[in-house]
């Protein structure tokens, strides 16, 4: 049973708990990440369709991992971290990404490394979403990574 | 040498394919390589945006060294997670 | 759909967190408490076989409604709560309570939610577990809680 | 008047009942039925552990007044959430 995946079939948070919940273990925080279909903003509510998620599979599964490392180094009483995103097409309401942490016990760190798994995971892990509506779609580009070298395909323009 | 390039989301939209194969001279870094794409490939524009580059999975700084065989990708800022504009 | 709920039925992330997913929702946070099988202590490795929960259930579906309230207060962009407890004998590994927070963004305050319904429910609550041996059981009884008034019994010695 | 009083748990345990019915004069307070309560059922020991008391599914205090049909319910410090010592 893989830790950090990248998946096109529909995702559960029950499913990815059982990924990581050991004897010793009395706490499991989770988090879901869910397609809205409405979204306020300044303008007024917009609405979505569906989202079509892509990925860098090989590269994004080996940063899942490299992020619970990183949790593993800052909360070292966490027992184990399962990352999996879904990538194709999602309706309004299904989860793109599932996160789940367990710990011995609630104080162990569960919920600040859930959290921080999804804020990494935004900043570094290869994946991308294109948002769909009756008349277009875009895809979404993030806001740009301090910690990480862009280019602008000019040799020596970093 | 041979270098396998991959492009994502926008980049290969734009560009009409995921994955070609591209011969540079040895000792090619990071920067020649996407020197040599953006001739190849004028329709992706990477001049004129801003992407990031992985060699063999890892984020790579222009002065990399490439090797026969290795995987360039090539791709926008990610955003991944949860809804649109979360 | 309950939202603040015994029951002595299996307890489901995936369940509990439909009944709080709005489409304006973009981010669910969930906490599961899950019996252990084994717990470290300063005399060494614990066992346990399995728990008897007992609820107070009117009252206890009546605090957990006021826990919601109370997130409510604090995070006001948090846009639903449900509190699920289950009673009854349970086995290692099962969950004895689910919580789920849903809001449209995940920095809407529902890991915080989460974790502070946790501890409320653990401070407030009235719901007792037994534990339970090969050779024998026990109530587990919580710390005494400052805010509560506790009484001894004879009138006059609060 | 009557009231209802409710054991949970270890109380209940050592009670051997979970729910009784008692008599107790008009205008007692909560104070007065635990006193009540403690020479009704010795066995309880009341007076010598701490314990919470719920009127009518409210946390209460000592001076509360009672009325006709109110449910008392005493019960050990909670317990619920997750795993043990937990």
């Amino acid at each position: 049973m893989k830790l950090f995946e990248i998946t096109a079939q529909p995702l559960s948070l029950d499913e990815v708990a059982r990924r990581v919940v050991r004897p010793d273990c009395g706490a499991v925080a989770t988090f879901a990440g869910v397609v809205r279909g409405t979204t306020a903003t300044q303008e007024g509510v917009r609405g979505t369709d569906f989202l079509n998620y892509e990925a860098y599979t090989e590269m994004a599964e080996a940063l899942l991992a490299r992020i619970a490392a990183e949790i593993q180094g800052r909360w070292p009483k966490v027992v184990a971290v399962s990352i999996v995103h879904r990538v194709g097409r999602l309706e309004i309401g299904e989860s793109s990404v599932v996160i789940a942490v367990a710990a011995p016990h609630r104080g162990d760190g569960c919920f600040e490394a859930c959290q921080y798994a999804i804020e990494r995971l935004k900043a570094i892990v290869p994946i991308w979403k294109e948002e769909n509506w009756a008349d277009g779609q875009v895809w979404v580009e993030g806001p740009r990574q301090p910690e990480l070298v862009s280019h602008l395909g000019v040799p020596g323009a970093l | 040498m041979q270098i396998r390039v991959r492009l994502f989301a926008t980049l290969r939209q734009q560009a009409g394919w995921a994955q070609q194969l591209l011969d540079v001279p040895a000792g090619t870094t990071l920067d020649g390589a996407l020197a040599a794409i953006d001739s190849a490939y004028p329709s992706l524009a990477i001049g004129r945006r801003t992407f990031y580059a992985a060699v063999n999975q890892e984020y790579a700084q222009g002065e990399q060294l490439l090797r026969e065989g290795d995987e360039v990708a090539l791709f926008p800022p990610v955003s991944g997670g949860g809804a649109v504009a979360e």
